[in-house]
C-alpha cells in the first residue's frame, strides 16, 4: 500500500541541526531528484534520534540502516550506493555502543540499549482505563503466578534475589523491607503505596499513575500475598487529579474482575485497595510522615525506629513502597529475579526512571538501566544542553540531591555513586544547568523550599534551614564574608547530623554540594561581590558607557528612584548607592549606552 | 466478563485481548485497522492532546478509514507533546510530535492516506522490555 | 526481663531491653542533657518527642547522632555522650534555638526558673551567630484570667500539648502551622479565652520557658497593702504549705505552715487566716448535701440526683461546664473554701471588726492558677465587689517574700489568726487527691451513724493511681466513692454518669494530676514525681497532728452558724455558700 | 465559649454534616472531609472547622492544626481565577521567579493573596 519504496529519516534534533543537517537532507533531495527518484523515496526531517554525540544522523527505511557523522558531501554516496544498488555504506553505519560490528536492526542495534522500560512499559502503549489492554500485556499474570505456583516466602525471595532498592530515593533493600514487615505477626496489616512525590523536580510517579495504574495495584496485591496483609493503601498527593481518576476506574474495574476483594482468582487471598489523599506537605514523603496524614493528623514523622514495617499505620506492621519500586514487581516475578538482577551495577539492579528537565533539549521521562553515565543521559538521550550553550551542573536528588559537575559526567550512575560523589539519587529528578545558572542561588532555591516545607517539629530543621536561607541570601546580596562560608558548612554538617527525619538530614546536601564543587563561585560572591553568571541582581552593576551616551536623558526619566544625574545631550552617571538594579534604564536606553556587569 | 474465578479465566482474557489488539495490527485481516494512540497524561492534555483525540476520531469517521483512536499514558517526549503514535496495519508505529490541528490532518491526509511520512516524527528512543 | 549489655562514655552497663539511652546513662551518673523530654513515672506520663535534639549522642555505627531520650539501648551499642562532635552539635542546635528566642530575661517572668536559660549557662553560649540578620517568629500575647501566653518564648517541646491532650482531654492546644511558625496554640489563634481551656494550670506547671507564665497579681496586692484605707485578709490554701519551702532550697515535702504564717505577717497582711477554715465549712455544706441526697436515694425518690460530686476545683468546674453542660445540676452546689472564705469574710467577719466590704481585700494563697479566674466569676461577687479581691500562686507567694528580702528559712512558726484561722485535720488534706472526699467522710459517717469514728485513715482512698473506688461501711450501708485526677480520669468518670450505668454514690475530682499539691501555681517539679509524693506525705503528717481531725468540731465552724448561718443548708447559708454552673458548650447559632 | 460566633445557614451546616456522615464521623478522614468541605465551600473558614471539629468529635485546635499545616487548605477565600505558577526546579531554572514577579507586579498583591476586585468567592462561600 506504501506509495514510497524507501524514506531517508535525517535527524532534526538541535544538536545534528547546528551541524548541518537540513543541509544534508537538501542534497539527498537534489540527489534523489537528479536520479529521477523522487516518486519512490521521500526524505524528511524528524525529531532527535537520542544519539547527538554521533550526529548527524540517518535512518533508511524499511531497511533501518543508521548512518552517523554523516556529512552532506556523503549524500551522493548514499543515494548512489543504498538507495540505487541497496548496498550499504559501511564507512557510515552505526558501530553500536560497544564498538561490535555495525548492526542496523534496531531491536538489537545497540544504540537503541540505551534505554529499557521496565517502570514504563506500558506507558503510552495501552489504554490505562481499559483493564483488558492491560491483562493483555501480561497484567495479572505475575499476581496469578504467586497466588497458584508460589508461597510468601517464595515470593519475598524472588524480590530479594532481584537486587531491586527503593526507587523513593533511600535505596532500601525493598525485599529486606518485605522480609521485615513479613516476620512481625499481626491481626491486620497494611500495603501502602507512597505516591506523594513531593519533589519539585519529579513526575515519573505521575506519569506510571496515568499512563499503567493496573501495574501498581497488582504490585501491591503481590506485597499483600508476601507479607500476610488484606488492605492496601495508595497515598496520592491531591495534586494528581487525573493519576486519582485513572486509579479510581482501575480499582474499579479490577474488582469487577475480581482481581481485588475476596477470593482473588478464586483462592483464598483476599485484598483491597483505598485511596488516600495528601493536602500539599512534601515531608509527607517521608514514611512516618505520611502514615500520620493518613490517620487525619498533621504529617510530622517520628522517631525510627520503631520503623513502619513493625508498628505503621494504627499501630499495626505497615509496608511502604514507592509507585516506581511497585511497578517494577510485576516484571520480576514474570521474568524472574535472574533476568532483572542481569541488568544495572553491581549493587544497584534494574532500571531507574528519570526526570530529565532544565536547560536540556529533548526534557522527558527517559528510564535507564543503572550503570549508565550521566554524560549519556544528558548528550545523548537528553539531546545536549540548549541553544548550545556551556554545561554547568546536574542537580539529582531534588531539595535532598546535590550537584554534579563535569568530572562526574562518567560515574556509573547508581544509588552508591551518586551518594559518594556528593549528591543522592532521590526520586529521579535531573535538573541540566548551564554557564547561565548561579549556583549559589540554586542552593538558596532549595533552602527556600525546604524552608517552606518543613514541619516544624524539630529545632535544626525548623530553626537551622532557615537560618541557611538567611545566610545564603545574605550572601546573593553581597554583604557575605568569607567566615560566613565556613559557618555554612559548620550549620549545614550539624542540621544533618542531628534532625529529626531524612528531609532535615537531606536538606543542607544541596549547600554542601554546591560549596564543594563551586567554592570558586562562593568566593566571587563573598570577595569580589560579583555573580559570575550574572544571577544575582543585587550584585549587578549598572554604568553608563561614556562614548555611547548622547545625553538623550530616556534613561533618567525612566529610573523609578532617580538614580541618574545628567544634562540634556551631556553623558549620564548613575549613583550606585541609590540604583535598585531593576533593569529600566537598560531597556530604555537605545544605544545600548548601559553596561551591566 | 465477570468476576474471574481461576488463572484459567485470566489466561483466557489475556488470549482474547492479545488476539483482539493483534487483528488491528495485521494488515491482510478483513478488521485490519488504522491505530491511533494518543498521549492523555496531564501535561499531554495541557499541551491540547484533547483536541487532537477528538479531531483523529471524528476525521478518521467523517472520511471512512476504519480506525481505532485511544488514549494512552505519557510517552515520555515532553518536549514535543502533543505526541501521537500512528499505526498503519502492518507496519512499525510511527510517533509523531508537535501535533497541532494542521499536523493532525497532514498526518491522515498523507501518511494514512497513502503512508508518505510527515515532519516531526520523534524516533522511539528506547526498547520495551515485551 | 530480657536485658542488653552496652558501653556508653567507656563504662560497660547492662540494663533491661526497652530501656532508653537517657535513663541508662543516668544510672552510670551521666547526665544528658535535655530540653523538651518530661516524665512523670508513677502518673505514666511522659513527653518525648524528639523535637528539641538536644539531647542528641554519638551511636558508632551510625551516620547521624541519635536522641537519647527515645532511642533504646541495643546489644554492643557504644555510646559517646559527650564528645567533640556531640557537644559542636548541641551547641550549634541550642544557637539556633536562642537565634529564635526573644532576648528579655531579665524581665521575663521564668527568669531562674526557665530550662532554656539553664541549659545555654550550662553549654556555655556565649554569642548567637547571625543573629542580626536573623529573623525571629513573633505571635500575638494572649492574656486571659489565669495564663499569659508568650509564643515568642516557645521553642516547640510539645509538653503542654501532651498535658492538655492526653493527659487533661481539654483539647484547648495543638501544634499550628507549620515550619518556621509552627507553634502550640489554641484553635485560629484566639484567645485561651474563648477555647475550652479550663484553667487548670498544667501547660504552665510543665513549660520549660516563658511562652506559659501565670497573671502576677503581687503588685494590686502590694498596692492594697500599702493602701491604709484597706484591711487586707489572706487566707492561705492547704497544698501551699506542703510546698512554699522548695522555693527556698528545702526538701519537698517540709511542712512550713508556721513560717508561712510569719511571712505573711511580716509581709503586712493585717488578718492571717486559712483556707482550711473555709474547708471544714465546705464539709458541713456538702456532707449535708450528701446526707440529704443519700436519704432520699436509700427511700428510692426520683429526684435523689445520686452520685454527688465535688464542686471545690474551679478547673474541673470549668470543665463540666464546657464538656457536659447537661450534668450542670450534678455536683455538689457548695462553692469552693477559696469562695466560701470571702463570702464568710466580707460579711461575718467584716461586722465583727466593722470593716465595710469595699474596704477589706481579700486576697487567696493558691497552688492553683484557675483560682485567679474563679475569683472573677462574676456570680462571686456583689455589686462589682467580688468575694475575693486577688488570688496569687505559691511561685508569686515566694517571688514576693523574697522581693521583701524576708529570711524565710530562719523565720519562727507562728499561728494563723482566729477566728477564720483554726481548722481540723480534714481540712488540710483536701490538697491531696482523694482528700475532700476522705473528710467528707469522716464528718458524714459521724453525723449520719450518730457514732465516733474508730479510724480517722481512710487509706483506701488515698494513691496516686488516675481513677480509684473504694467502700465505706455506713452502718451496714455500702457507701461507694469514685475518685480521680487529672481530666482525663475524670471524663471516663464522667461518661458513666452521662450514660446513668455509674455505680458510685460520691465522686471526687481534681483537676491536676495529684491533687491541689500538684497545682499548676505550685513550684515546678520538672517532671520529678517524687516532689508530688513528697507533698502529699507531709499533707497528712499535718493531718496526724492536729488536735481536732473531724471538720464538724472546728469550735469556730460551729461558732459560725451558731451566731451568723443557723445550720448547714440554711437559706442564708445558701445564698452565701451556695452556687449553680452555666453551659459554656460552644454552639452552633443557624442563621436566618 | 468560642469568640468564633459559629453561624452558619442551616444548608451549610447539613452539608458539613451530610460530608462528615459520608465518612461515618471517622476522626481519620478528617483531612478527606476537609478536602470536600473546601471543594464546597471554595474554603475553610473558622466556623466550618468547628462544626467538622463538633460532628468528628477531635479538638477544635487538631482540626485547625491540620488546617494550618496542609499548603492545600486555605482560611482565605479565593477569587474566581486562582492563578498558580509553577516554582519547580525545572521551571525555576528557565527563569520561573521573573514570571512571579512580573504577575505580581501585573495584580499588585503578594502570593496566596485575592485581588480586591474579586474578593466575592466566586465557588459559593458561605454567605456573611
Amino acid at each position: 500500500m506504501a506509495k514510497f519504496r524507501m524514506h531517508l529519516l535525517v535527524c532534526g534534533g538541535s544538536t545534528c541541526r547546528s551541524s548541518e543537517s537540513d543541509l544534508i537532507a537538501e542534497s539527498l533531495r537534489r540527489e534523489i531528484e537528479e536520479k529521477g527518484l523522487q516518486a519512490e523515496v521521500q526524505v524528511i526531517m524528524t525529531g532527535c534520534f537520542g544519539l547527538c554525540g554521533k550526529g548527524p544522523v540517518v535512518r533508511v527505511m524499511p531497511d533501518n540502516a543508521f548512518y552517523v557523522g554523516v556529512k552532506p558531501e556523503d549524500a551522493p554516496v548514499i543515494v548512489a550506493e543504498h538507495v540505487i544498488k541497496g548496498r550499504r555504506v559501511q564507512r557510515l553505519l552505526y558501530a553500536g555502543t560497544a564498538g561490535k560490528e555495525p548492526v542496523s536492526d534496531p531491536k538489537h542495534n545497540g544504540f537503541h540499549r540505551k534505554q529499557i522500560r521496565i517502570a514504563l512499559r506500558n506507558c503510552g502503549f495501552i489504554n490505562p482505563e481499559d483493564i483488558d489492554e492491560y491483562i493483555a500485556r501480561d497484567g495479572y499474570a505475575a499476581l496469578g503466578r504467586c497466588l497458584t505456583e508460589m508461597s510468601p516466602a517464595q515470593v519475598v525471595e524472588q524480590i530479594k534475589l532481584s537486587g531491586l532498592r527503593g526507587r523513593g530515593g533511600g535505596g532500601f533493600p525493598t525485599g529486606l523491607k518485605w522480609e521485615i514487615a513479613s516476620r512481625n505477626k499481626a491481626d491486620q496489616k497494611y500495603v501502602v503505596c507512597n505516591a506523594d512525590e513531593g519533589d519539585p523536580g519529579a513526575f515519573m510517579d505521575r506519569s506510571v499513575l496515568e499512563g499503567d495504574p493496573h501495574s501498581v495495584l497488582e504490585a501491591m496485591a503481590i506485597c499483600g500475598y508476601a507479607i500476610g496483609a488484606t488492605q492496601g493503601l495508595i497515598y496520592i498527593r491531591a495534586e494528581y487529579p487525573l493519576a486519582i481518576q485513572r486509579l479510581k476506574t482501575a480499582i474499579k474495574q479490577a474488582r469487577d474482575y475480581g482481581l481485588l476483594g475476596e477470593q482473588i482468582l478464586g483462592t483464598n487471598f483476599m485484598f483491597d485497595i483505598e485511596m488516600r489523599y495528601g493536602a500539599g506537605a512534601f515531608v509527607c514523603g517521608e514514611e512516618t510522615a505520611l502514615i500520620h496524614s493518613m490517620e487525619g493528623e498533621r504529617g510530622e514523622p517520628t522517631n525510627k525506629p520503631p520503623f513502619p514495617a513493625e508498628s505503621g499505620f494504627l499501630g499495626k506492621p505497615t509496608n511502604v513502597n514507592n509507585v516506581e519500586t511497585l511497578a517494577s514487581v510485576p516484571v520480576i516475578i514474570n521474568k524472574g529475579a535472574g533476568w532483572f538482577s542481569s541488568i544495572g551495577t553491581e549493587k544497584s539492579k534494574g532500571t531507574k526512571v528519570f526526570a530529565l528537565a532544565g536547560k536540556i533539549n529533548n526534557v522527558g521521562l527517559i528510564e535507564v538501566p543503572m550503570g549508565t553515565t550521566l554524560r549519556e543521559v544528558i548528550f545523548e538521550i537528553g539531546g545536549g544542553i540548549k541553544n548550545g550553550r556551556k554545561f554547568k551542573a546536574v542537580q539529582t536528588g531534588g531539595p535532598s540531591g546535590g550537584c554534579l559537575t563535569e568530572k562526574h559526567l562518567d560515574i556509573a550512575i547508581d544509588f552508591d555513586n551518586l551518594i559518594a560523589a556528593g549528591s543522592m539519587m532521590g526520586s529521579g529528578g535531573m535538573i541540566v544547568m548551564d554557564e547561565d545558572d548561579c549556583m549559589v542561588s540554586v542552593a538558596k532555591f532549595f533552602l527556600e523550599f525546604t524552608v517552606e516545607e518543613s514541619c516544624g517539629k524539630c529545632s535544626p530543621c525548623r530553626i537551622g534551614n532557615k537560618r541557611l536561607h538567611e545566610l545564603l541570601t545574605h550572601i546573593t546580596k553581597g554583604n557575605g564574608t568569607m567566615a560566613d562560608l565556613e559557618r555554612l558548612r559548620n550549620m549545614s554538617l550539624v542540621i544533618k547530623d542531628t534532625s529529626l527525619c531524612g528531609l532535615g538530614q537531606s536538606s543542607p546536601n544541596p549547600v554542601l554540594s554546591t560549596l564543594a564543587n563551586f567554592m570558586d563561585e562562593y568566593v566571587a560572591h563573598v570577595s569580589e561581590k560579583k555573580c559570575p553568571s550574572g544571577q544575582c541582581r543585587d550584585l549587578m552593576r549598572y554604568t553608563i558607557i561614556y562614548d555611547k551616551c548622547v545625553g538623550c536623558t530616556a534613561c533618567a526619566r525612566a529610573c523609578p528612584v532617580n538614580a541618574i544625574s545628567g544634562e540634556r545631550k551631556e553623558v549620564h552617571f548613575i549613583d550606585q548607592d541609590k540604583c535598585i538594579k531593576c533593569g529600566a534604564c537598560f531597556e530604555k536606553c537605545k544605544f545600548a549606552a548601559v553596561l551591566i556587569n | 466478563m465477570g468476576k474471574l474465578n481461576s488463572l484459567a479465566d485470566l489466561t483466557k482474557i489475556r488470549e482474547e485481548s492479545r488476539h483482539r489488539i493483534g487483528l488491528r495490527a495485521k494488515s491482510d485481516s478483513p478488521e485490519g485497522l488504522v491505530q491511533v494512540r494518543v498521549a492523555m497524561a496531564t501535561c499531554g492534555m495541557a499541551a491540547g492532546a484533547r483536541t487532537i483525540m477528538d479531531f483523529f476520531a471524528d476525521e478518521l469517521d467523517k472520511r471512512g478509514i476504519g480506525a481505532i483512536v485511544t488514549p494512552t499514558g505519557c510517552m515520555s517526549y515532553c518536549y514535543a507533546e502533543p505526541t501521537v503514535e500512528v499505526q498503519l496495519p502492518g507496519t512499525e508505529p510511527v510517533v509523531y510530535g508537535f501535533v497541532d490541528l494542521k499536523r493532525a490532518d497532514e498526518i491522515i491526509e498523507k501518511y494514512i492516506k497513502n503512508g508518505e511520512l510527515v515532519e516531526g516524527i520523534i524516533p522511539v528512543n528506547y526498547e520495551t522490555i515485551d | 526481663m530480657e536485658t542488653v549489655k552496652l558501653t556508653i562514655d567507656n563504662k560497660q552497663i547492662e540494663v533491661n531491653k526497652g530501656t532508653t539511652l537517657l535513663k541508662a546513662a543516668h544510672r552510670l551518673g551521666v547526665e544528658i542533657p535535655t530540653l523538651c523530654h518530661m516524665e512523670l513515672h508513677d502518673l505514666n506520663i511522659e513527653n518525648k518527642p524528639g523535637g528539641c535534639r538536644i539531647c542528641v549522642v554519638e551511636v558508632q555505627g551510625r551516620r547521624n547522632l541519635a536522641p537519647a531520650c527515645i532511642t533504646k539501648c541495643e546489644e554492643g551499642m557504644t555510646i559517646k555522650t559527650h564528645n567533640a562532635r556531640v557537644l559542636n552539635a548541641r551547641r550549634t542546635v541550642m544557637e539556633f534555638i536562642l537565634s529564635d528566642h526573644p532576648k528579655d530575661c531579665l524581665i521575663c517572668p521564668k527568669s531562674g526558673h526557665c530550662d532554656l536559660q539553664d541549659m545555654a549557662n550550662r553549654l556555655g553560649i556565649r554569642e548567637i551567630p547571625g543573629h542580626e540578620i536573623a529573623e525571629m517568629s513573633t505571635y500575638r500575647k494572649d492574656t486571659s484570667p489565669s495564663i499569659i501566653r508568650e509564643l515568642d518564648k516557645c521553642i516547640m517541646c510539645r509538653r503542654c500539648e501532651m498535658m492538655c491532650n492526653e493527659v487533661q482531654t481539654v483539647g484547648a492546644l495543638s501544634a499550628v502551622n507549620r515550619g518556621f511558625m509552627a507553634v502550640v496554640a489554641p484553635a485560629f489563634e484566639q484567645n485561651l479565652e474563648y477555647s475550652p481551656c479550663t484553667y487548670c494550670g498544667q501547660c504552665v506547671a510543665v513549660c520549660p520557658t516563658g511562652a506559659l507564665t501565670e497573671v502576677d497579681h503581687t503588685r494590686d496586692v502590694l498596692r492594697a497593702l500599702v493602701d491604709p484605707s484597706k484591711t487586707v485578709v489572706v487566707q492561705t490554701a492547704p497544698a501551699v504549705r506542703a510546698a512554699l519551702g522548695e522555693e527556698f532550697g528545702m526538701k519537698p515535702g517540709t511542712l512550713v505552715t508556721g513560717k508561712l504564717v510569719a511571712a505573711l505577717k511580716a509581709l503586712g497582711f493585717d488578718y492571717v487566716f486559712d483556707t482550711d477554715f473555709a474547708a471544714d465549712l465546705t464539709i458541713m455544706e456538702e456532707g449535708t448535701e450528701l446526707l440529704t441526697r443519700l436519704g432520699k436515694h436509700l427511700k428510692g425518690e426520683p429526684d435523689a440526683n445520686i452520685p454527688i460530686l465535688t464542686s471545690c476545683c474551679p478547673g474541673w468546674v470549668n470543665f463540666f461546664e464546657h464538656n457536659y453542660p447537661e450534668l450542670k445540676d450534678v455536683p455538689s452546689t457548695a462553692k469552693s473554701p477559696q469562695q466560701m472564705f470571702g463570702a464568710i469574710a466580707k460579711t461575718y467577719f467584716a461586722d465583727k471588726i466593722s470593716v465595710k466590704r469595699q474596704d477589706m481585700v481579700v486576697v487567696s494563697i493558691m497552688p492553683c492558677l484557675a483560682k485567679k479566674y474563679e475569683s472573677q466569676r462574676p456570680e462571686f461577687a456583689v455589686d462589682g465587689n467580688p468575694d475575693v479581691d486577688f488570688s496569687i500562686s505559691t511561685r508569686e507567694l515566694a517571688a514576693f517574700i523574697k522581693q521583701a528580702n524576708i529570711d524565710f528559712n530562719d523565720l519562727p512558726d507562728m499561728d494563723f489568726d482566729r477566728p477564720l484561722g483554726e481548722s481540723s485535720g480534714a481540712a488540710v488534706i483536701f490538697g491531696n487527691t482523694g482528700g475532700v472526699i476522705e473528710a467528707a467522710v469522716r464528718t458524714a459517717f459521724e453525723i449520719y451513724t450518730g457514732k465516733k469514728l474508730s479510724r480517722l485513715d481512710f487509706t483506701e482512698l488515698r494513691g496516686m493511681e488516675g481513677v480509684r473506688q473504694a467502700t465505706i461501711d455506713f452502718n451496714g450501708f455500702p457507701l461507694s466513692i469514685g475518685i480521680a485526677h487529672g481530666l482525663g480520669n475524670a471524663r471516663k468518670l464522667l461518661d458513666e454518669v452521662k450514660a446513668g450505668r455509674s455505680k458510685f454514690h460520691a465522686i471526687e475530682v481534681m483537676a491536676c494530676p495529684g491533687g491541689c499539691i500538684g497545682g499548676g501555681g505550685q513550684p515546678l517539679h520538672h517532671g520529678d514525681s517524687s516532689i508530688l509524693k513528697a507533698r502529699a506525705k507531709a499533707i497528712y503528717e499535718e493531718d496526724k497532728n492536729k488536735p481536732i481531725r473531724v471538720s464538724h468540731e472546728n469550735p469556730y465552724i460551729l461558732q459560725l452558724y451558731k451566731e451568723f448561718l443557723g445550720e448547714p443548708n440554711s437559706e442564708k447559708a445558701h445564698h452565701l455558700l451556695h452556687t449553680h454552673y452555666f453551659d459554656r458548650k460552644a454552639k452552633i447559632i443557624i442563621k436566618k | 465559649m468560642s469568640s468564633i460566633k459559629i453561624e452558619l445557614r442551616k444548608e451549610d451546616v447539613d452539608k458539613i454534616t451530610e460530608i462528615c456522615d459520608s465518612f461515618s464521623n471517622e476522626p481519620l478522614e478528617l483531612i478527606n472531609v476537609l478536602h470536600k468541605c473546601q471543594e464546597h465551600f471554595g474554603y475553610l473558614p473558622a466556623e466550618v472547622q468547628e462544626v467538622v471539629a463538633s460532628e468528628l468529635n477531635v479538638s477544635a485546635a487538631k482540626v485547625y492544626g491540620v488546617v494550618t499545616f496542609y499548603s492545600f487548605f486555605t482560611m482565605k477565600p479565593r477569587g474566581r481565577h486562582p492563578i498558580s505558577i509553577c516554582m519547580g526546579t525545572a521551571c525555576y531554572v528557565r527563569g520561573a521567579e521573573k514570571v512571579l514577579d512580573e504577575f505580581r507586579k501585573e495584580l499588585a498583591i503578594q502570593v496566596g493573596d485575592t485581588t480586591p476586585d474579586s474578593m466575592r468567592p466566586g465557588t459559593g462561600g458561605p454567605r456573611r
